[in-house]
């Protein structure tokens, strides 16, 4: 097992640019096929939802989401337990809020999800200011802690985000809430701030939906981060071939020439 | 830092506090900060804020002795009476606070989250006063059982927006309305109902309801009573309770809160973090947070204020329950005995000291009770539990 | 006699007043005149009626420049807050003066007429605050109507009788109290809502309520407004506005009062004695009292308070009337620009200055608007109204 | 044509104890009839209701009598113009409110009912203080004013009021509005408070509703006033036989030795 850091940058060096697609654990219970048709379809790497009762950074397709997740009983060590006995091929990064692993102790969570093979985590409340505690356990165990900087990040903040970021950092595309919407938002934007300042890689994130905004977004950052939008068909019913039909089809509007 | 003074750089009161939100609303909530810190040391902004509270709010409200019911409990009790602000509780102080600073920031709009509707009414009301634009959301089960504060709101130029979302009460509506706060910061500010959420709201929030407690002490100092022996106060997320506590926070005056039995974050709940701030939260061993369960929409809260997090933890305050079953007794106590029927939430304040009287309370004991709200908005649910009719 | 002093020695204030009362009530009312002036002369007893209104009601309520309506209409109106004294009107002002005097009379027991309940549920505050034993005369009609009222008198420890004579409203609940009074003079005060009925209520009721002018004229002062070009007030018995003119009489202040059209004793009624005084009423050719028709219970009274057919026989203050349509349109007018529901009744005086700003109220004049109490009370009603649903 | 005072001075001189009949015009259509019924059954006077939308003095079933005479259009010119038409042979005395009276005009009201062969009026809602105009036109017109003596009349003020009042003193037997009740309550103290003071007669009424309560009372004074009993009678039917009857019963307990 490696990093993240050093399994993404090991692809963008390669020119490649990454597609990263969101799914909910627990949101069906065959929810790790998904992941496994996700990764056919062509991700790079996958963000994986631990649900979380207040989930304040998710808009309502995510919320379903987390909300069936938790109605199934899923949690940190549920979802822990089926993921470590996967092998995706592709690197993982839990995105839950705070609460959830501070509630099961720092350490122990790391090493939970380190153990399950999960190699970086998002934690969307979590703010610079605070940070410190979790991305000391982190760092002490490879696991990284990837930030968001958001279109209302000043430039100078901007840097700071970007220096504590590991993997990569989360281009925000816009002033909302997780969920489909059109376009690319501020997110060229976001990206060149965080280009000015930083060499981590930028995958960009929020209402990437479509093909064609995924290949915008990859084409702008260093990758595309699509969640409600594929979310949005787990919840109606799409079939593991279904999921890695729409991955793929993400995947070759990057890859076009 | 001195008992109940600022918090620290990150806005922790000892443990809890903080500023738990999404990057989107750190700006924001930093822009507050300074934009807060720099008018309440502004002496034009604090004589605009009392003077609003003075000439609008009806402030200062009375502190009333309550010869009756002293009587009949055998101790010495005082009110400090919130129920005759505008619109009938404490919140109108922070939400003319909030409305102030919010045009002073330049800002034109507010959005707010409410419970039972008693915040989100105080919030359009500020609004409408200033000519700001108001949305307030509001937990659909809510809108629903309490559809004549979606009316007065509306009455008042505002807009409600029924949550969908979880549980479809408090709780959502507050997550609601972070959300929301996401995609405009930049022309709106979140005026946020209580002592919660991200730093500097806490703080701040309190900074406005210490006026209760200034003014009461005085009051009090001024009927010859001096400093008493218990301030008591009822807590929802905290804001009446830490707006009179700061009032007496360096005095010899005990403190107490008094929680709902079902919502009580100090009595049954552990630390977390949840709506911006760590705090202790009502949650199942997985960290997911519980609903709360009270007769009373305003104390239907998982959590409480950070502050008085540390005032429990300190021992500084010291947190109570009162069960559903106890509250209609304290509210027709005060009713019959005063001429003051007291909000449902406030009713568990009386409701304690009436069952303190004689035990935990020495007889003779001077007790300041912050009547936080009156019963108007209750007086149907209160008719229907007693008949019985549910 | 001068104007707004007191009645001559029958009780008259000009052609209108007097004691029309069964000969079983005289010695009641005599006793309770002499009560009344011997009091209202002992500066201990004027002291310990502001003093609880201060304690206990809430008083000084403020008076608040509405700068966002003022701008609106091109006037500068200023609004005496009686909304926000205790039971939500000007009200408590003459129950508190009345259960003091009960007291000090050594009688134990009150009883009451209510309409719609504010004068009931004030009636039973005080009683409740005093320890008094407390009846209120509800018409049936109006029982069903407002069973929330009904349940907060019950609240406070009130019995409410249910009238089922005659139109079984207000009216009604009127002749019953007094009735009710015939049996039970000796150990029981009626404590009359407004500036109405026999000697002495008239007068000592309006001045119960001349604090509100008192302290407005007062209040204007301090704001650098001096004295208003205009003070107006909404009119059903009348309290509220006699109490409002008493501190202006002497001035230079035009004087109106606002009737609801259904229910104008001024505007469309004639002089008739009725209720133990005599005064301008609504009735027909017969002299048959004819029932008053408003859309805010509170003016929905046949008559009008003696002191008020005087003045506007003497031409010292003018009456005017709102209709019904007009009503609902002053109350959204209020509610959105200050951020004060005002109550229905209050609504007819806001319609009022909405209409006369222009033209009857030249551009820049100041009014002085009484702002006789909140529209919590009345919200579900203009609901109703306002979606077409009844 | 004599005065009131006259009749029932008459009468008294010859020791007959009065037995006053309360009526409300208009209550049925063949209320004249019912008048005659009572002056068969033994009336020595009788007390006639103008109905008044608001009667203060008044308890329930007074109330719904003049409800039902309003309600049929009873006004005091339709009254007068039936009772001008009959010839009763005992003195009538209009009871009626205030308003009624003003609102007519007192001249002209006065006049009316004179003309009527009305002798006396009650206005239980026009006080000592008050009744100086009314009772100069009546004084003038031979119309006479019956004043009330309530039991909580002070000792000084029951000498004014039986100094001003004509024909005879109603003595009210309790702090009551109309309405059968029991016994003579207050009526014996209160008819020795008028005799100690005047010689004007002294009826009772309020809540005498029985022949034992007719002798009682006219036994303690010098007549008895019976409203609300009969009253009661007429709205539940009463045919104008069981009128007199009722009437006769009452008569007879008065004169029986
Ligand atoms: C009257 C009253 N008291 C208390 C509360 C609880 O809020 P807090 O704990 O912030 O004072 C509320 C909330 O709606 C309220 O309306
Ligand atoms: C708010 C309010 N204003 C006015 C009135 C009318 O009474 P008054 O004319 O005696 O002031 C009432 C009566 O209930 C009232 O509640």
């Amino acid at each position: 097992m490696t990093t993240l850091d050093e399994r993404l940058s090991a692809a963008r060096a390669g020119g490649r640019r990454a597609l990263v697609p969101y799914l909910m654990a627990g949101a069906r219970p065959d929810w790790t096929r998904l992941l496994e048709a996700a990764v056919a379809g062509g991700a790079d790497a996958l963000e994986v939802g631990l649900p979380f009762s207040d989930p304040m950074m998710d808009g309502p397709v995510i919320q379903e989401a987390g909300l069936a997740a938790l109605a199934a009983g899923t949690t940190l060590d549920s979802v822990c337990a089926e993921l470590g006995a996967l092998d995706l091929g592709v690197p993982l990064v839990a995105m839950t809020y705070c609460n959830v692993v501070y509630h099961y102790g720092l350490e122990r969570a790391a090493g939970r999800l380190r153990e399950a093979g999960v190699l970086g985590t998002i934690l969307p409340d979590l703010a610079l200011e605070e940070i410190d505690s979790w991305a000391a356990v982190c760092d002490a165990g490879d696991l990284a802690t990837v930030l968001m900087v958001a279109p209302s990040t000043p430039p100078e903040r901007v840097a700071r985000v970007a220096a504590r970021s590991r993997g990569f950092v989360y281009a925000a595309a816009r002033m909302a809430v997780t969920g489909a919407a059109d376009g690319l938002g501020d997110g060229v934007a976001v990206v060149e701030r965080i280009r000015a300042v930083s060499p981590v890689p930028a995958y960009l994130g929020i209402g990437i939906a479509s093909p064609e905004q995924a290949r915008a977004a990859a084409t702008a950052a260093d990758g595309a981060i699509v969640g409600s939008a594929l979310v949005r068909r787990v919840l109606d019913g799409a079939s593991p071939e279904q999921v890695e039909t729409f991955v793929r089809g993400l995947r070759e509007a990057i890859d076009a020439p | 830092m001195s008992v109940m003074g600022a918090p620290d750089g990150r806005g922790r009161f000892g443990e809890f506090g903080g500023r738990f939100v999404p990057e989107a609303l750190v700006p924001a909530c930093l822009e507050l900060e300074s934009a807060f810190t720099e008018a309440w040391a502004d002496p034009a902004f604090v004589a605009e804020f009392h003077q609003t509270l003075r000439l609008f709010g009806g402030r200062p409200t009375p502190v009333t002795p309550l010869a009756r019911l002293s009587e009949r409990l055998g101790l010495r009790v005082y009110a400090k009476r919130e129920d005759l602000a505008h619109t009938g509780s404490h919140k109108i102080n922070n939400v003319v606070g909030q409305a102030l600073l919010t045009r002073r920031m330049g800002k034109g709009r507010v959005i707010a989250e409410t419970g039972a509707g008693q915040h989100g009414v105080a919030t359009a009301t500020a609004a409408a006063r200033l000519g700001l634009d108001c949305t307030v959301f509001m937990g659909e089960v809510d809108t629903r059982r309490q559809e004549l504060n979606v009316f007065r709101m509306e009455l008042l130029g505002a807009k409600v927006v029924p949550v969908t979302t979880g549980s479809r009460t408090l709780k959502d509506a507050v997550n609601e309305a972070l959300r929301e706060w996401v995609t405009c910061v930049a022309d709106t500010h979140y005026c946020l109902g209580s002592v919660m959420g991200p730093h500097p709201f806490p703080w701040m929030v309190r900074e406005f309801q210490r006026v209760i407690g200034d003014e009461a002490r005085a009051q009090l100092e001024d009927l010859g009573v001096g400093v008493p022996d218990v301030v008591v106060a009822c807590v929802g997320g905290g804001s009446n309770a830490a707006g009179v506590f700061a009032g007496f926070a360096d005095t010899r005056a005990r403190l107490v809160g008094v929680e709902a039995a079902g919502g009580s974050a100090i009595g049954h709940g552990a630390p977390g973090i949840l709506h911006g701030m760590r705090s202790m939260l009502l949650q199942d061993e997985f960290g997911q947070i519980e609903e709360a369960q009270s007769i009373s929409a305003g104390l239907d809260y998982p959590g409480i204020g950070p502050e008085h997090a540390h005032l429990a933890a300190s021992g500084r305050a010291q947190y109570v329950e009162i069960s559903d079953d106890e509250v209609l007794d304290g509210l027709t106590l005060l009713s019959e005995t005063e001429g003051i029927i007291p909000a449902l939430e406030t009713a568990h304040a009386v409701a304690w000291v009436a069952g303190a009287a004689g035990n935990e309370l020495a007889p003779g004991a001077t007790v300041l009770l912050n009547l936080s709200g009156r019963g108007d908005k209750d007086v149907a649910q209160v008719r229907a539990l007693m008949r019985g009719g549910g």
